[in-house]
């Protein structure tokens, strides 16, 4: 087999496996560039798959194959409102961030499992009836080299990723409101001089992660687990959270960590089928996504400096 | 355990022979092993008007390893008549406590203990993984075909060794692709894997790698949505997986862990509980074979599958049960 | 001194209302709470087995606890302690394996493994935090997993022929103890508890009574004036990732020559460094305050295992329960606002 | 007579302590009003207070007349009224632009309008002379710049009411003069300024009326002509204060500290400190004089081994300590008032107490071999802040607490303590008022007279001058002269700072 038909077996899946992670990712980048740590990511893709399916189960019959996206919709929704709790605690309630977010991952798992034993009354839930499916790009799919790797055997999710991504680079860095929300996660105080609501503007980041974070865990349990049980997500979130610290808490640093993340991730899984990598011990291929993410960190993207504030509280006229 | 000193809620005296088991990690809804014996007590607790709970059949989960012995002694203390250990991973559990509760019968499923009071129930998925490989070897266009497997140890081995003897066996010419993921329990790992596999040109995919498997048939479906006659097939394992995607799933090789489980249950009430026996269910016991949908096999895989499953049963053919003896399987 | 009672009626109050919150969910859902609660706390206490499990199972909760706290106390947050937990569980089996010692050298040689090797694991993301300045919750996160996938790999290779279990550790080298067993009606309580006592004395004395203790905590409140005050920044650094992940390795053991007695392959995490966590929190990063939370926390998992044969409550509910607690911990700001408010009063 | 703005007995509680007491300020249109008071007076807080950071309990507030209620700086704004504040208000990551934009950003089509931004801070620095590259970043950006930048925030929002919160003490003498220039312009384009400030020269010099507040009450106002700084020191102190600061002549001994054709590059590798050489001698103050960024803050940290020195010799009492480890370096008999008391000073998380043995932790009698001796430790914590004066409601009260000031008092009477041969006092007053600036003077003059050395760092002109026997004008990371404080003048000192040749030739014949 030659090396064009390994990328177009590893190419595809690592944009495949990267989309939950970049979702994800940009979630915490809204998050920590507000001020507030969001160590729960894990916990808000848990509640976003749990909602997503549930939603599916119980409404295919009503959308059909619109049932999905809608299902999307819903994770989201789900999303926003569960990371309230977050928003709550560690604004309002002045909380520390890093516990109310490690609390929101236990209640997440916790309320979810729960639910689905009440509602089902067994552990985990049946598989979707409608999941996302590969599709090839008509047009684009013929580009030659192009074509069979980036518009073949995809997920519309995936694109739809990669192009929220950029939406959300071009909000952060180019409206007036991410000038704001910046200044908000650097130093609250002179915002607060110039008349921005910082506490405001501090939900907004972390609702705004809630969204995207059920939003990732949505597009992994549609397009990759197909139901939702203990084990559906498993430190996806936490692997969000890698990719968005190695993207340096910017939105296209955070899509491409987690294009990258998708790369190593495929790789230690197809690898032991492909030429070069047969040899290979499998276990290498296993850890290789995170040696790699470590090593680049210490080799060329060195320190990550995070936005000033990002988990201090701010309390007018505190030094 | 005695009642009265356990928890006093619904107390009195019970006739009933009452039964109980723990899964282990997978839960009961693991559309595997766990599922099927589960529904196997289900069936016994129902032939015998049994209710589901204290009195009667019940089941605890195990959210991590450390649970096991929690709920296997739970129960016994329970006054549980028959306590099953359900999967490999409670051997250790099961050996311990059953050593410590001598007045309570055990039973583990794929793994053996060799105490009086446990009856070992065990499979021979090699002979089941046999048939399927048949099926695979006949359907197979590109002479290729694929295993996952889930964490490589003995038990799956036996999954492995059966399934490319009974590929040989039909089709000389043919290659097995195979790929241990290293769990259970990664659906996107089986997705990632079977994508490969079929792009490297296999178009049969056996897994025994329990819900990193489905992930495999998940993704062998989405191949045929988007191109309902392209020829790739998913092979099931453990129970009839063709719920799963009927247009996927050529077929599953079926153990029924389920019959087993109420087989000894009903030995244990009657009486003649086999402790300290090893019980194996292979093709005879109808333990394991292929499963009831056929709709994806021609009428001709069907026959083959019919001829070997006779030699198996005359044991005019030794179905290898590890990479070993596969090696001198002719 | 208020402060200190203010930190010890928070804790307790976050704990009533946590279980008040369940009780709530459990009639929302339909369920009698009084037969909920009974059940889940029998199953913790009710019989010597059920404590002799409590005990068991808040052991290695104790040390993982005094791993994230020792880390936190001087400004590192290691999320890694999943991960250096497997890594002592596999070294305490190793040796327990390997030699053939008599107790007095063997047991604690195999304790000594696993802490080894636990602060092995915790001293690369600290070297890389001292020398690369890199992030040291991405790097715990990442070797989190390589130790998973290691350690299956050692397993399967190196102390055995493709078995996903290793033999049994001899006697010579276990915590477990017939006797204690015995004495709890066959629980699986062993010496452990003892191990997890003195560490989280360790972690108390290190940190308030030495310097050494006292530069750590200078370091993690400020590095630029423990450089200046001679302090060398980096050493430090590395040493309290080091000691963190050395409670960590400890737990392992815990595992490995209690619990358990064996290490086997593992598809996923054990827990026990997540809920470290929690416990760390609970009990306030504070030696006493986490031996209390573990004592809660492994109460309540042990218990949980009891509801659902009793009363059918599902397990998860403990969960939520937990996860409840820790928010009304983090969230105690209010309370503690309003007493320290009142004793501000007078000053100046 | 009309006034633009009238806060009348504002009354500001704070949990313990009442902040402003009813303070009642007047301020008449295009005036500069200063405000003048001790450390913890209560200046900022009431500036704060008709700011909108924070509610009084009582009293009101009027603008040209009208009574208004500002409920937060949004408010202020709206109402003309700005404020540089005493910590600047800055993103350290933003550009000028985007931090004098923030808030009210011109945009179009949902898009910031950064052209249009640019345009308008161009032209707004142009009007008042306050001359800022746009794009720069704040962090590489002087503070002297960055003053300015905060300055045409408040101009951005059309302040007509400006607050400027001790803007003196963090600049230059260049600076300083800069910037009364700049406030003479505002006043000529009809603005009012509220200034705060310790330093009555600059009140005697710029302002038109004077409001005297002490331990949160309202002394009253007075019309600067009709005053003298010796009346306004004991107005704000409440007793006489003396200033010229006595001291009888030194009389140095050996030499302490003798720095060799010193290097020492900073961090964006520009040998900041190029070939310096300098002795202090035992019994004496050596000043050393020049702009801020002329390598005074290398020199330091490279003297006590925070900071690599490329080549040369550094040697104390004979003995060559040029990177050493910090610690060796403190050891062998340097005391060091740094000159970041936040950053360098204090572990703010730590109680006052324990911050009292940052230096001497690991010794006995505060520790014992690695084990610490608490009963010790707050011994020495409670003598320390006896004898230095520090407010502090117990030693066990977090430094963070702690007023500038009075943590300023703790570092002192830490490094005095341990009574080393050189003692480096890098801006120890800075921030301060002229209570706690007298009695850090004292404190270093008392040193010297114990015969030790004294190195000291100022960019206060009269405070260098007041307090040296010698002084030392660095340019450029050079001594480019060492002059008598008794036979020169403030200018000659300003012309030498700034490296002109006619500097130079003093510098000379100072070296004869
Ligand atoms: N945020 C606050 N919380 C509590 N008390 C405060 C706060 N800010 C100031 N205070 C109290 O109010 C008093 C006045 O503080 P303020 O900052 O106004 O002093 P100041 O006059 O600005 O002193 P300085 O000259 O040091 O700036 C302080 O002594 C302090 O006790
Ligand atoms: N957030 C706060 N909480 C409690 N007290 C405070 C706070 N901020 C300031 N203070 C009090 O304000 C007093 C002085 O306030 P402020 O910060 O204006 O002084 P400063 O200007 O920093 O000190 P200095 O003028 O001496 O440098 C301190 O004694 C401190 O007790
Ligand atoms: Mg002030
Ligand atoms: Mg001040």
């Amino acid at each position: 087999m030659d090396f064009f038909q390994v990328l177009q077996i590893i190419i595809p899946s690592m944009i495949f496996l990267a989309a939950p992670l970049i979702f994800t990712a940009l979630g915490g980048v809204y998050s920590e560039r507000s001020g507030v740590v969001n160590i729960g990511l894990e916990g808000l893709m848990v509640i976003g798959a749990f909602s997503s399916v549930v939603f599916n189960l119980t409404f295919a019959d009503t959308f059909g194959a619109l049932t999905p996206w809608l299902s999307l919709l819903v994770a989201i929704a789900a999303g926003v409102i569960f990371s309230i709790l977050h928003a709550v605690a560690s604004i309002t309630f002045k909380a520390d961030h890093t516990v109310s977010g490690v609390a929101l991952n236990f209640l997440a798992v916790g309320l979810s499992l729960f639910l689905v034993k009440i509602m089902y009354d067994k552990g985990e839930t049946d598989r979707v009836a409608e999941g996302f499916h590969k599709v090839d790009i008509p047009l684009l799919k013929d580009i030659p080299v192009i074509g069979p790797l980036f518009f073949t055997d995809a997920y519309y999710t995936s694109y739809v990723a990669i192009a929220v991504a950029v939406l959300a680079w071009y909000v952060l860095f180019n409206t007036p409101f991410g000038l704001r929300l910046r200044s908000v996660g650097e130093h609250p105080m002179a915002a607060d001089t110039m008349g921005i609501n910082v506490t405001k503007m501090r939900y907004i980041g972390v609702l705004i992660s809630g969204g995207f974070g059920g939003f990732g865990g949505a597009v992994f349990a549609l397009t990759v687990t197909g139901y939702f049980g203990h084990t559906t997500i498993s430190g996806q979130g936490f692997m969000a959270l890698a990719a968005m610290i190695f993207g340096k808490w910017h939105p296209i640093g955070a899509l491409g960590a987690a294009l990258f993340f998708g790369f190593a991730q495929s790789l230690s899984i197809v690898g032991s089928g492909l030429p070069f990598f047969k040899e290979i011990p499998n276990v290498y291929l296993l850890i290789a996504p995170y040696v790699l993410t470590i090593l680049a960190l210490t080799g060329f993207i060195g320190r990550a400096d995070a936005p000033k504030a990002s988990g201090l509280h701010y309390e007018k006229g505190k030094r | 355990g005695k009642k009265e000193e356990s928890n006093g809620s619904v107390g009195g005296k019970k006739e009933a022979f009452t039964v109980g088991m723990v899964t282990d990690v997978g839960g009961v809804e693991d559309k595997s092993f766990n599922q099927s014996a589960w529904e196997g007590l289900t069936a016994f607790g129902k032939d015998n008007g049994l209710k589901q709970g204290k009195n009667g059949y019940h089941y605890l989960q195990s959210k991590q390893d450390s649970d096991y012995i929690t709920n296997l002694n739970t129960l016994a203390r329970q006054d549980f008549d028959l306590v099953y250990g359900i999967g490999f991973l409670m051997k250790d559990a099961v050996t311990k406590v059953s050593e410590q509760r001598k007045d309570t019968k055990f039973a583990i499923v794929d793994e053996v203990v060799e105490n009086s009071n446990v009856a070992s129930i065990t499979f021979k998925e090699h002979e089941g993984s046999f048939l399927v490989g048949v099926v695979a070897g006949l359907t197979t266009k590109s002479n290729k075909v694929g295993f996952i497997g889930g964490v490589q140890m003995p038990l799956i081995e036996k999954f492995e060794a059966g399934f490319k003897a009974g590929v040989m066996s039909v089709n000389p010419k043919a290659e097995v692709l195979q790929k241990y993921t290293g769990n259970f329990d990664k659906p996107a790992d089986g997705r990632a894997t079977a994508d490969s596999m079929i792009k490297s040109g296999a178009d049969v995919i056996f897994h025994a790698a329990g819900g990193t498997g489905e992930g495999m048939i998940e993704e062998v479906n989405s191949v045929k949505q988007k191109d309902p006659n392209k020829a790739v097939w998913a092979i099931g394992v453990d129970k009839d997986q063709a719920y799963l995607a009927p247009e996927a799933v050529l077929t599953s090789m079926v153990k029924r862990v389920d019959l087993a489980v109420a087989d000894v249950a009903k030995k244990a009430k009657e009486g003649n509980f086999p402790g300290g026996e090893k019980i194996e269910y292979g093709l005879d016991q109808s333990g394991v074979g292929i499963a009831e949908t056929k709709d994806n096999l021609s009428d001709d895989v069907l026959k083959a599958v019919e001829e070997w499953t006779a030699k198996i049963k005359s044991g005019e053919v030794k179905v290898p049960s590890t990479p070993a003896e596969l090696k001198n399987f002719k | 001194m208020s402060k200190r009672l203010i930190n010890i009626i928070v804790p307790i109050i976050a704990v009533i209302l946590g279980l008040l919150a369940g009780a709530i969910i459990m009639m929302i859902t339909g369920y009698n709470p009084v037969d909920g609660f009974s059940a889940l706390f029998y199953g913790m206490f009710g019989e010597v087995f059920y404590a002799g499990e409590t005990i068991r199972q808040l052991t290695p909760y104790i040390l993982s606890g005094l791993a994230v706290a020792f880390a936190f106390r001087t400004g590192l947050f290691n999320i890694g302690v999943e991960g250096q937990v497997l890594v002592g569980w596999l070294a305490s089996v190793w040796v327990g394996l390997a030699f053939d010692l008599p107790k007095i050298i063997h047991l604690p040689l195999a304790i000594l493994a696993a802490v080894a090797a636990g602060a092995m694991w915790g001293f690369i993301p600290g070297f890389l935090k001292a020398r690369f300045k890199v992030h040291e919750v991405i790097v715990t996160i990442m070797m989190n997993y390589i130790a998973l996938h290691v350690v299956n790999h050692i397993i399967r290779t190196v102390l055995t022929k493709g078995a996903e279990r290793t033999p049994d550790v001899p006697q010579s080298a276990l915590l477990k103890s017939p006797m204690l067993e015995l004495m709890s009606d066959y629980s699986r309580l062993h010496w452990g508890i003892l191990i997890a006592l003195f560490g989280a004395f360790l972690m108390w004395f290190i940190l308030e009574k030495t310097t050494r203790g006292y530069e750590l905590r200078s370091v993690g409140f400020n590095h630029h004036a423990s450089e200046y005050a001679g302090m060398n920044v980096n050493r430090n650094i590395i040493l309290s990732m080091v000691i963190s992940g050395a409670f960590a390795g400890a737990a392992g053991a815990m595992e490995g020559l209690g619990t358990f007695g064996y290490a086997s392959i593992k598809g996923g995490f054990t827990g026990i460094g997540f809920d470290g966590i929690a416990v760390a929190l609970l009990g306030g990063n504070t030696a006493v305050g986490i031996i209390l939370a573990a004592i809660l926390f492994g109460g309540l998992k042990v218990g949980a295992l009891n509801m659902p044969l009793e009363t059918g409550i599902p397990t998860e509910l403990v969960d939520i329960i937990i996860a409840l607690i820790i928010f009304f911990i983090a969230s105690s700001y209010i309370i503690r606002w309003a007493l320290t408010r009142n004793s501000k009063k007078g000053v100046k | 007579m009309d006034y633009v703005i009238e806060m009348l007995n504002i009354r500001k509680e704070f949990p313990g302590i009442v902040a402003n007491d009813n303070i009642t300020l007047q301020v008449k249109k295009g005036e500069i009003h200063a405000l003048l008071g001790e450390n913890g007076a209560g200046k900022s807080t009431l500036m704060n207070v008709l700011f909108g950071l924070y509610q009084p309990e009582q009293g009101e507030i009027r603008v040209n007349g009208n009574r208004v209620n500002i409920t937060d700086p949004n408010v202020a704004n709206k109402l003309g009224i700005g404020m540089v504040h005493q910590h600047f208000m800055l993103v350290d990551k933003f550009s000028v632009t985007e931090n004098i934009i923030l808030g009210s950003e011109p945009s179009k089509a949902g898009q910031i309008n950064m052209k249009e931004a640019i345009m308008g801070v161009r032209q707004l620095s142009e009007q008042y002379g306050l001359s800022v590259d746009p794009n720069a970043k704040i962090s590489d950006i002087s503070v002297g710049m960055q003053q300015r930048v905060e300055i045409l925030k408040t101009l951005y929002r059309g302040a007509e009411i400006l607050i400027f919160d001790e803007p003196t003490a963090v600049l230059t003498p260049q600076e300083i003069k800069e910037l009364i220039a700049i406030m003479k312009t505002l006043i000529k384009e009809g603005k009012s300024i509220i200034l705060i400030t310790h330093k009555l020269k600059e009140i005697m010099d710029v302002c038109d009326r004077v409001t005297v507040i002490r331990k949160g009450v309202g002394i009253g106002t007075v019309n600067v002509p009709e005053t003298n700084p010796n009346e306004l020191a004991s107005l704000m102190v409440g007793r006489d204060v003396v200033f010229k600061t006595v001291k009888k002549d030194a009389n140095p001994k050996e030499t302490v500290l003798d720095i060799q054709d010193l290097v020492v590059k900073d961090s964006r590798g520009v040998a900041s400190v190029n070939g310096l050489s300098l002795n202090v001698k035992a019994g004496e103050i050596v000043g050393i004089a020049g702009v801020d960024g002329n390598g005074q803050s290398e020199l330091i940290e490279a003297i006590t081994g925070l900071k690599k020195s490329e080549s040369g010799k550094v040697s104390l009492n004979g003995k060559e300590i040029q990177n050493m480890s910090p610690r060796k370096i403190t050891r062998s008999g340097i005391g060091h008032i740094p000159q970041d008391r936040h950053k360098h000073g204090l572990v703010l998380d730590f109680p006052i107490g324990e911050n009292m043995v940052l230096q001497t932790y690991n010794q006995q009698p505060y520790s014992k071999n690695g084990i610490l001796n608490y009963k010790n430790i707050y011994e020495k914590a409670r003598t320390l802040i006896k004898d230095f004066d520090v407010r502090t409601p117990s030693e066990y009260t977090l430094a963070r607490a702690l007023s500038g000031g009075n943590q300023q008092k703790a570092i002192i009477g830490r490094e005095v303590d341990r009574d080393p041969d050189l003692l480096i006092a890098a801006q120890p007053t800075r921030g301060l008022d002229v209570g706690a600036i007298e009695f850090v003077h004292k404190r270093l003059i008392e040193q010297r007279d114990r015969g030790k050395g004294v190195l000291l760092v100022s960019f206060e002109l009269d405070e260098v001058m007041n307090v040296s026997d010698r002084i030392a004008v660095i340019y450029e990371g050079k001594i480019v002269a060492i002059v008598n404080p008794k036979e020169t003048t403030e200018q000659e000192l300003g012309l030498l700072m700034a490296g002109s040749t006619a500097g130079k030739k003093a510098g000379e014949e100072a070296n004869v």
